[in-house]
């Protein structure tokens, strides 16, 4: 049987001489019809590059295909070489032979257009449907992506669906005419982790429904193991390994594979967690943190005076406490007010109400010390670009009545140096330094105050898989050395077994289980924490089917003087305790 | 609705520091309404009779109790009465808009008609030979000074080819539609030119953006053709900088392109301010100051309520 | 010294830049007194010579060499669209800063405050300030100057609220930085790209608003020339001594379209946006 | 489809301008005198305007008893005949019994008695009231005769009746209080519609008593920009105009069709020193000024040479041979001499103002007096203000210099004695006054021998310049533009319109 798509030796290149700067490299593969290949790889391996070329959208990037062939085999079984094909030719095999998702679905979509009009444009295309019929076309293609409310749903714009609905229509456009080939690119990197796992079961369920073929890209291993039949692992323009599914994850050869696979953080339901610098049972030490009732709440305002008319609960009376050396992990997902209990500890957020304690530590003289430091999500915004490194470290120091002297610069140094940097950095800015060297930078200037507590929010998830591990390590091999207490804000359940001790699951605002890493990710109890661990991804639950779940997040809005009644809290061994649901 | 209220109750403040400020500004030119009128013959004047033309153009007391009367006048609908027509203010005023509101529609419809699909060609042309073209000529009409403009177009009609709109009195378009036409043709290039080129430069710039969003690269992985995917999908998403160039050009014209109208001696907003302020009509300068002021702010809203039409992710807020 | 890299490897960058360092040398040559002729200096025999080898570009009503006026003019020219621009700026950073800063009270009374200032409408608020202060370079300066106030507040304003939501403005704060520290290492030193675009193109603009008011007698005073002076008294000669409008009218044509090349440049050089698209 | 409908849109558009631009020259109404000027007049009550075009509009439409031929000399308007008395302190007037106020009521001597009295009225706020000072009391004995009775002989008031300041409203009008918003005048026009800044038109009066106009209207448009004004006289838009700015008027001859007219005016270009201000109080330093001044090298450049150097008198049956006068041909040395002998050997510095536009050439004037005075080493600054703003420094005398253009009058004393009389009105303008120059005043105003006359404001013209408290420059001429089928037009000094009643369109 001839491979449904068939690429060959592909080479693509960028700028005005292509063939000097080629950023896919020889890459060869054959895909069979109801086959789903993965290719892994992270940012700049030429893997979306790759997906691009397939339906030539990469000539609008810039691209240039410079060598190589790749075949499809059209509907009519007729040998077709798209490398060589015509815009005019292209058009037609877009959307109908091949359809592709895309990684960001809020930006994917066109922001002005209904989604209606937008699936419509797709039968409009390539079946000639208009009116009413197009318009039952359209409905019925969300009837298939298993959008509730299907035919009022077509009248909305894109801003008013959530990602994960958004994604769905993604799919329903890439669909619309029944290619036979599927590209979907990260298609759920951008989505929380249950949203996620929705779309892996639909994307699933619609190749079974369809016997389509599947080109799915990712940098997350785990992710294909329930979907993928083979694999191809791309590296620095290259496919490094290719191969079955079973043959890749259990016996992979090229180092690069073997690197994905163990070095990088997996989710392993508890069996992966800390060993070392458990909370002591005693308690006799003071907390370095600790957090009581902490309530936030944004005003909603409206009418012509505007008078606040009710209230986002962001935070809805969060208590922890966090001992000195000790990690503790808020999971949760988009909107459940993790980033903003970490933001109100910061007092970057005034808290409505609550009390915090934190442990100021006995510092050298003449540098002034403030308890609790921050790292944020991305490493690219929270430098100053316009501000050298030197500049960026001696701030915290300038900030709390320091001089920048010997003594400074030599602390500058070493952090450098311990966060793993090369010397020369100081006099650098920012944009010289990869995203991995700029997280560890934000580290080392969260570090140049001598903090008691570091709140690290999403501090690692902007970063490339590997990248990911090796800052990982970094932050433990810090607090071991310099007795940290991590505050880890973090939505990615994999990371979080890796460093965490502790674990507080927080859902619209309050904190629905709080305990010992361990117990909490092996035997969660509140069936919140239970769907957020089934639906991340691993490599351990291959071909696992999802259940659909269409139901959506809570408003957190509620009427002016509404107070959430006090919690009530079930204790499941010695540190492990959870919220009982009224 | 809510917001539309909220920014309706800014104008009242706003016009009220619009008026205060026009109000003392006018007042601490020198010269008055009486040195207007007279020029130096005004010397002759004895002190009674200085009294008297001052009490009879309203003059005779401290700008705020000036101010007060006026304000109160206006509570009445009452904009005053100016000195030099002999006429309500109001009604002076909304005999010369049409012209004015004619001319700034004129030009921008020449601009977008010109300007819009030049852009778009540059911009799907980009760093191509007929890019730079259209950049270039852009870029000369950006820089070409209107009265430049203006007087060569009338220098050439008229030495040249003998031709020139006619000049003077203004043919409303309900009356006699192509000498009006005719009377605003020119003028409305002149201005349209300016503004062609900057509605060019801009929609260009927008095309490029948008050419390289998301959307885009879906809608051509629908299979959407080239024209398809410019016009349909591209285009209304870049119109919002347009439409933003647009009422802000547009709201300047609406306060009167003084030296387009001087030149081609059309009896518009801006000469007639122009004319009032050098006549010290008291009276006008405040009454057209403040009509235009409105003007440029109904247009900012109509620009804000437009931004909602044209893109749903739009929510009207405060800034 | 990387914008000045980025602006010679980029096309309309280098031809703008070659215009405006041009008429910079020009200008300066003028203020040198490095003319052909005196420029003020009245040669009475010679009064609107046609353009030949001893007056390049003929002379005037006055007999005063238009080559010579036009090397003057150019530096009264920038002089005034610098001045106004740069005040203008300053101010508009200033209040845009504070408006952002402030937020909430603050930001509504300047924003209201700016409002009032462009509602009015343009030429007429130039026409009063010079009318209220007398005309003059100066007076044109303060003039324009205000005029732009208010679009530079708008301009620094927008930028300095979504950079104020930056991170590394939170990390700032987490570390107790001063707001001054905040305000210029932050913000102002982030908000150099957008001020540099928006002052190259309100340059343009500013050369152009000069001209108008000459036009109206409003601008600089005689015998100093300017550019839109020159143009201005040129106009009933049109047809008498053509080149008295050709020559100022195609000199502010070409330092316009120079601001204009070169404001693009460093936009496609400055504008983040640009560069991702590019990267 | 949008690009292809875009183009259509267009080209319906040239079409329909090209047919408007067209449509233009053809007018239907051949006997309608098409008129432009760039400045509108800016009011209706002939009492209290003195804007040039205002006066120029209300001429018009009304009329004063008198008024002065080309020559300047009196003739009649609404009074056939005028008599003084022998003592001089009588002046009679006889109406004529056609003159009619276009409501259709006839002129009669109440009228000009009502109309002299709200003339003196200091309420009304006229300027021309100056000029009726002397008289004392007003007598109608009949409907057809006026009797003025003066407090002292005043040769020089029959021609201030003259000026339309004095024109004759009807009583009925000002007990209505309706001048200045109702025109109604005894003249040959009637005003039918006033657009200020934009146009005017204006219909035969069919009962005026001169008689039959010329045209059956006149329709005055406003065209601020004199360039085209000329290039509307190219297209045949505009048959009659009035211009300003020698540099237009000059194009004017060189089309074939079009026709210049140029006339003196008494108006004259002036440099006013401010005597009052150090060092213009030093008789020398003013002297070395007046000496220093090419004023033929003014005129040439500022004005084209259109024009004539004058001293202070302007009228040409009293004005003296220039070369007479002191120093009226330039003489460097002798004011670098004058300045040496004053102390200021090394100049000084002052201000000269100007007004914007008014006349055209002030910037042009300043800028040639600058450069000649630079070489005397008086380096002037030049500061050009919008006129309204220069009107008001000018009547407080807050300037150094001050370039001006200054109405004349058919009489020397009405010209003058603002300036040049102890109790001038706008002696703090003049700054400068002795006694010279006050007594022969004085007696021009009572002397009505006109020999004697003359050789009186000789002897004031002679020590003015001498003096030198203003640098008397030149007069120019009055510039109206016709197409050449429009015939009739006569060009008086006083740049009078008034000609306009008689001119045919062939």
């Amino acid at each position: 049987m001839i491979p449904l798509l068939s690429v060959c030796d592909l080479r693509v290149g960028f700028g005005r001489n292509p063939e000097a700067n080629e950023v896919v490299r020889s890459v060869s593969f054959d895909l069979a019809d109801g086959e789903t290949l993965a290719i892994v790889g992270e940012s700049g391996s030429g893997k979306s590059v790759t997906a691009l070329s397939i339906n030539r959208l990469v000539d609008f990037g810039g691209g240039r295909i410079t060598g190589g062939s790749i075949k499809l085999r059209r509907t009519d079984n007729s040998i077709f070489d798209l490398t060589t094909a015509a815009e005019p030719q292209l058009t037609k095999i877009r959307g109908a032979e091949i359809g592709m998702i895309f990684q960001e679905p809020m930006t994917s979509l066109n922001p002005v257009l209904t989604i209606g009009t937008q699936i419509e444009e797709s039968f409009r295309l390539h079946r000639g449907l208009t009116g009413r019929q197009a318009t039952a076309a359209a409905k019925d293609a969300l009837d298939r992506v298993r959008i509730p409310d299907a035919a009022r749903r077509l009248k909305y714009t894109p801003n008013q669906l959530s990602g994960g609905m958004l994604q769905r229509v993604m799919i329903a456009i890439a669909l619309a005419c029944n290619p036979r080939l599927l590209i979907a690119d990260e298609p759920t990197t951008a989505l929380d982790v249950t949203v996620q796992a929705q779309i892996m079961a639909l994307l699933a369920e619609l190749k079974r429904e369809t016997g389509m073929s599947m080109i799915f890209i990712t940098h997350d291993i785990g992710l294909v193991a329930g979907i993928a039949d083979k694999i191809l692992v791309m590296q620095g323009g290259e496919a490094v390994e290719q191969g079955e599914l079973n043959q890749i994850l259990d016996n992979p050869q090229h180092p690069y594979t073997k690197h994905l696979l163990h070095a990088v953080p997996h989710f392993a339901s508890g069996r992966a967690t800390r060993a070392d610098g458990r909370r002591e049972s005693d308690r006799s030490t003071e907390p370095a943190l600790k957090v009581d009732g902490l309530v936030v709440r944004f005003p909603v305002k409206s009418g012509l005076f505007g008078r606040a008319t009710g209230a986002v609960h962001a935070v809805d009376g969060v208590d922890f406490d966090l001992m000195p050396g000790e990690t503790l992990a808020i999971v949760g997902e988009s909107g459940s007010g993790k980033s903003t209990t970490a933001r109100a500890v910061l007092g970057l957020v005034r808290s409505t109400r609550g009390t915090f304690s934190a442990r100021i530590r006995k510092t050298a003289a003449g540098q002034g010390a403030l308890p609790v430091q921050m790292v944020f999500q991305n490493p690219y915004a929270s430098l100053n670009p316009r501000l050298s490194i030197a500049s960026i470290l001696a701030e915290p120091v300038i900030a709390n009545g320091g001089h920048v002297n010997a003594e400074t610069r030599a602390k500058m140094t070493t952090l450098l140096k311990r966060v793993g940097l090369p010397e020369n950095s100081l006099e650098r800015y920012p944009h010289e330094f990869s995203g991995g060297q700029r997280q560890r930078l934000c580290i080392a200037r969260a570090l140049m105050l001598n903090p008691s507590v570091v709140v690290l929010d999403e501090a690692v998830s902007a970063l490339d898989v590997s990248v990911q591990a090796r800052v990982l390590e970094l932050l433990v091999d810090l607090q071991r050395e310099f007795g940290l207490a991590y505050l880890f804000i973090s939505h990615d359940m994999a990371v979080v077994e890796r460093i965490a001790h502790r674990i507080a699951v927080i859902y619209a605002g309050q904190i629905v289980e709080i305990g010992d890493a361990t117990s909490v990710l092996s035997q969660p109890k509140h069936p919140y924490t239970k769907k957020l661990i089934a639906a991340v991804p691993t490599i351990d639950r291959r071909h696992e089917r999802f259940e659909l779940d269409t139901r959506q997040v809570p408003s957190l809005v509620r009427p002016l003087g509404f107070e959430p009644s006090p919690a009530k809290w079930d204790e499941f061994g010695p540190d492990h305790k959870v919220r009982v649901e009224a | 609705m809510n917001y539309l209220m909220r920014r309706l109750a800014t104008f009242p403040l706003v016009l009220i520091g619009v008026s205060i400020v026009v109000f003392v500004a006018i007042r601490m030119v020198p010269g008055d309404s009486i040195t207007a009128m007279l020029g130096t013959e005004a010397g002759l004047l004895t002190p009674q009779q200085r009294d008297a033309l001052a009490a009879y153009f309203g003059i005779d007391q401290p700008w705020f109790i000036q101010y007060w009367h006026w304000l109160l006048g206006l509570l009445q609908g009452n904009f005053g009465i100016s000195s030099t027509y002999g006429k309500p203010v109001l009604g002076v005023i909304l005999e010369r808009f049409p012209l004015t509101l004619e001319l700034a529609l004129l030009s921008m419809i020449i601009a977008l008609v010109v300007g819009m699909p030049a852009g778009v060609f540059a911009a799907t042309h980009n760093e191509k030979l007929s890019d730079l073209g259209v950049r270039m000529i852009a870029m000369i009409g950006q820089s070409t000074p209107n009265f430049v403009l203006a007087l060569l177009i009338i220098y050439t009609l008229s030495a040249g080819f003998g031709v020139l709109p006619a000049m003077g009195e203004f043919s409303p378009l309900w009356q006699d539609p192509l000498r009006n036409l005719g009377q605003l043709l020119l003028p409305a290039v002149t201005l349209g030119f300016a503004f062609a080129a900057s509605v060019t430069r801009i929609s260009r710039s927008a095309m490029l953006d948008v050419l390289s969003d998301d959307y885009v690269r879906t809608a051509r992985s629908k299979g959407a053709s080239a024209r398809s995917v410019i016009w349909r999908h591209a285009l209304p998403n870049a119109l919002i900088p347009v439409v933003t160039l647009s009422g802000i050009e547009f709201g300047y014209l609406l306060g009167g392109a003084v030296i387009v109208e001087q030149i081609y001696a059309l009896p518009g907003l801006g000469r007639m301010v122009l004319d009032a302020i050098l006549q010290r009509d008291y009276a006008l300068v405040q009454g057209s100051v403040l009509f235009i002021a409105l003007n440029f702010m109904v247009v900012n809203l109509l620009v804000d309520l437009t931004y909602v039409a044209l893109d749903p992710r739009i929510r009207l807020r405060e800034h | 010294m990387r914008i000045f890299r980025g602006v010679f490897a980029h096309t309309s960058g280098r031809i703008g830049g070659a215009i405006v360092a041009l008429y910079l040398l020009l200008a300066f040559l003028g203020m040198l007194g490095l003319t052909p002729h005196n420029p003020l200096m009245q040669y009475r025999i010679d009064r609107l010579h046609a353009p030949d080898g001893a007056y390049w570009m003929g002379t005037d009503l006055f007999g005063r060499d238009v080559a010579s006026r036009l090397m003057t003019g150019i530096g009264q020219s920038f002089t005034v669209a610098f001045f106004s621009v740069a005040f203008a700026a300053l101010a508009g950073t200033v209040l845009g800063l504070a408006a952002a800063w402030f937020g909430r009270r603050w930001d509504g009374i300047l924003m209201r405050i700016m409002d009032v200032l462009l509602a009015f409408p343009a030429i007429l608020l130039a026409l009063l300030i010079i009318a209220v202060a007398g005309p003059g370079t100066w007076t044109s300066i303060v003039a324009i100057a205000i005029v732009y106030t208010p679009i530079f507040t708008r301009v620094v304003r927008g930028p300095a609220l979504s950079l104020k939501a930056r991170e590394f403005v939170d990390a700032a704060r987490t570390f107790g930085s001063s707001p001054t520290y905040i305000l210029t290492r932050h913000l102002l030193l982030n908000l150099v790209a957008p001020l540099t675009v928006q002052v190259t193109l309100a340059l343009a603009w500013a050369l152009l608003t000069e001209a108008g008011l000459s036009f109206l007698g409003l601008g600089t005073q005689p015998p100093a020339a300017s550019l839109g002076l020159m143009l201005s008294d040129s106009r009933n000669l049109m047809e008498t001594a053509p080149w008295l409008m050709i020559f100022p009218g195609v000199t502010i044509m070409i330092s316009i379209l120079g601001f204009n090349l070169l404001g693009d440049a460093l936009r496609d050089i400055l504008d983040p946006r640009m560069r991702r698209s590019i990267a | 489809m949008v690009q292809h409908l875009s183009k259509k849109l267009l080209s319906g558009m040239m079409l329909a301008a090209m047919l408007g631009i067209a449509a233009v020259p053809v007018q239907a109404d051949a006997t309608t005198l098409h008129m432009a000027w760039s400045q509108d007049a800016t009011g209706l009550d002939p009492h209290k305007q003195t804007a040039f075009s205002s006066l120029r509009l209300l001429e018009l439409i009304y009329e004063p008893l008198v008024r002065l031929d080309a020559s300047l000399q009196i003739v009649p308007a609404i009074a056939d005949s005028w008599q003084f008395s022998p003592d001089g302190k009588e002046l009679t007037f006889k109406l004529n019994p056609k003159a009619k106020f276009q409501n259709g009521a006839a002129v009669t001597s109440a009228d000009v008695k009502a109309s002299f009295e709200r003339i003196l009225d200091e309420k009304t706020g006229a300027a021309a009231r100056a000029n009726f000072l002397s008289i004392a009391s007003i007598d109608t004995p009949d409907p057809a005769t006026v009797v003025f009775h003066l407090s002292q002989p005043d040769a020089p008031i029959l021609t201030a009746m003259s000026d339309v300041n004095a024109a004759i409203v009807p009583a009925s009008e000002i007990t209505a209080g309706s001048i200045g918003t109702a025109t109604v005048g005894s003249g040959p026009f009637k005003l039918e519609k006033w657009d200020p800044n934009s146009k005017e038109v204006l219909v035969a009066n069919k009962d005026w008593a001169g008689g039959a106009t010329g045209v059956d209207g006149i329709e005055i448009s406003v065209l601020p920009d004199e360039t085209a004004i000329l290039a509307a006289m190219r297209t045949k838009q505009i048959d009659f105009a009035l211009l300003n700015d020698p540099l237009v008027a000059t194009l004017v001859p060189k089309e074939a069709s079009l026709q210049l007219n140029r006339v003196p005016v008494l108006a004259y270009h002036v440099l006013q020193l401010n005597p009052s201000r150090k060092p213009m109080t030093e008789l020398k330093v003013r002297q070395a000024i007046s000496c220093a001044i090419d004023r033929q090298e003014v005129l040439d450049t500022a004005s084209l040479g259109e024009g004539k150097v004058t001293g202070p008198l302007t009228i040409p049956a009293l004005a003296t041979d220039p070369s007479q006068l002191f120093c009226y041909k330039r003489d460097v040395e002798k004011a670098k001499q004058l300045m040496t002998e004053a102390g200021y050997p090394d100049g000084f510095s002052a201000t000269v103002i100007g007004a914007t536009g008014e006349p055209p050439t002030a910037a042009a004037e300043a800028q040639v007096i600058q450069s000649q005075l630079a070489e005397i080493g008086v380096k002037l600054d030049i500061r050009m203000m919008e006129l309204n703003v220069y009107v008001d420094a000018w009547l407080k005398g807050d300037f150094d210099m001050a370039i001006a253009l200054n109405g004349g009058r058919a009489d020397p004393y009405t010209m003058y004695n603002r300036y040049w009389t102890k109790t001038g009105n706008l002696q703090k303008v003049a700054n400068y006054i002795d006694d010279t120059l006050d007594s022969l005043m004085q007696k021009g105003r009572t002397e009505t021998d006109p020999a004697a006359r003359k050789a009186i404001f000789s002897d004031f013209e002679k020590h003015i310049t001498e003096m030198s408290p203003w640098i008397w420059l030149y007069t120019s001429y009055s510039y109206t533009a016709q197409q050449k089928n429009v015939g009739g037009f006569e060009p008086v000094p006083t740049g009078s319109l008034f000609s306009l009643a008689k001119v045919t369109i062939q």
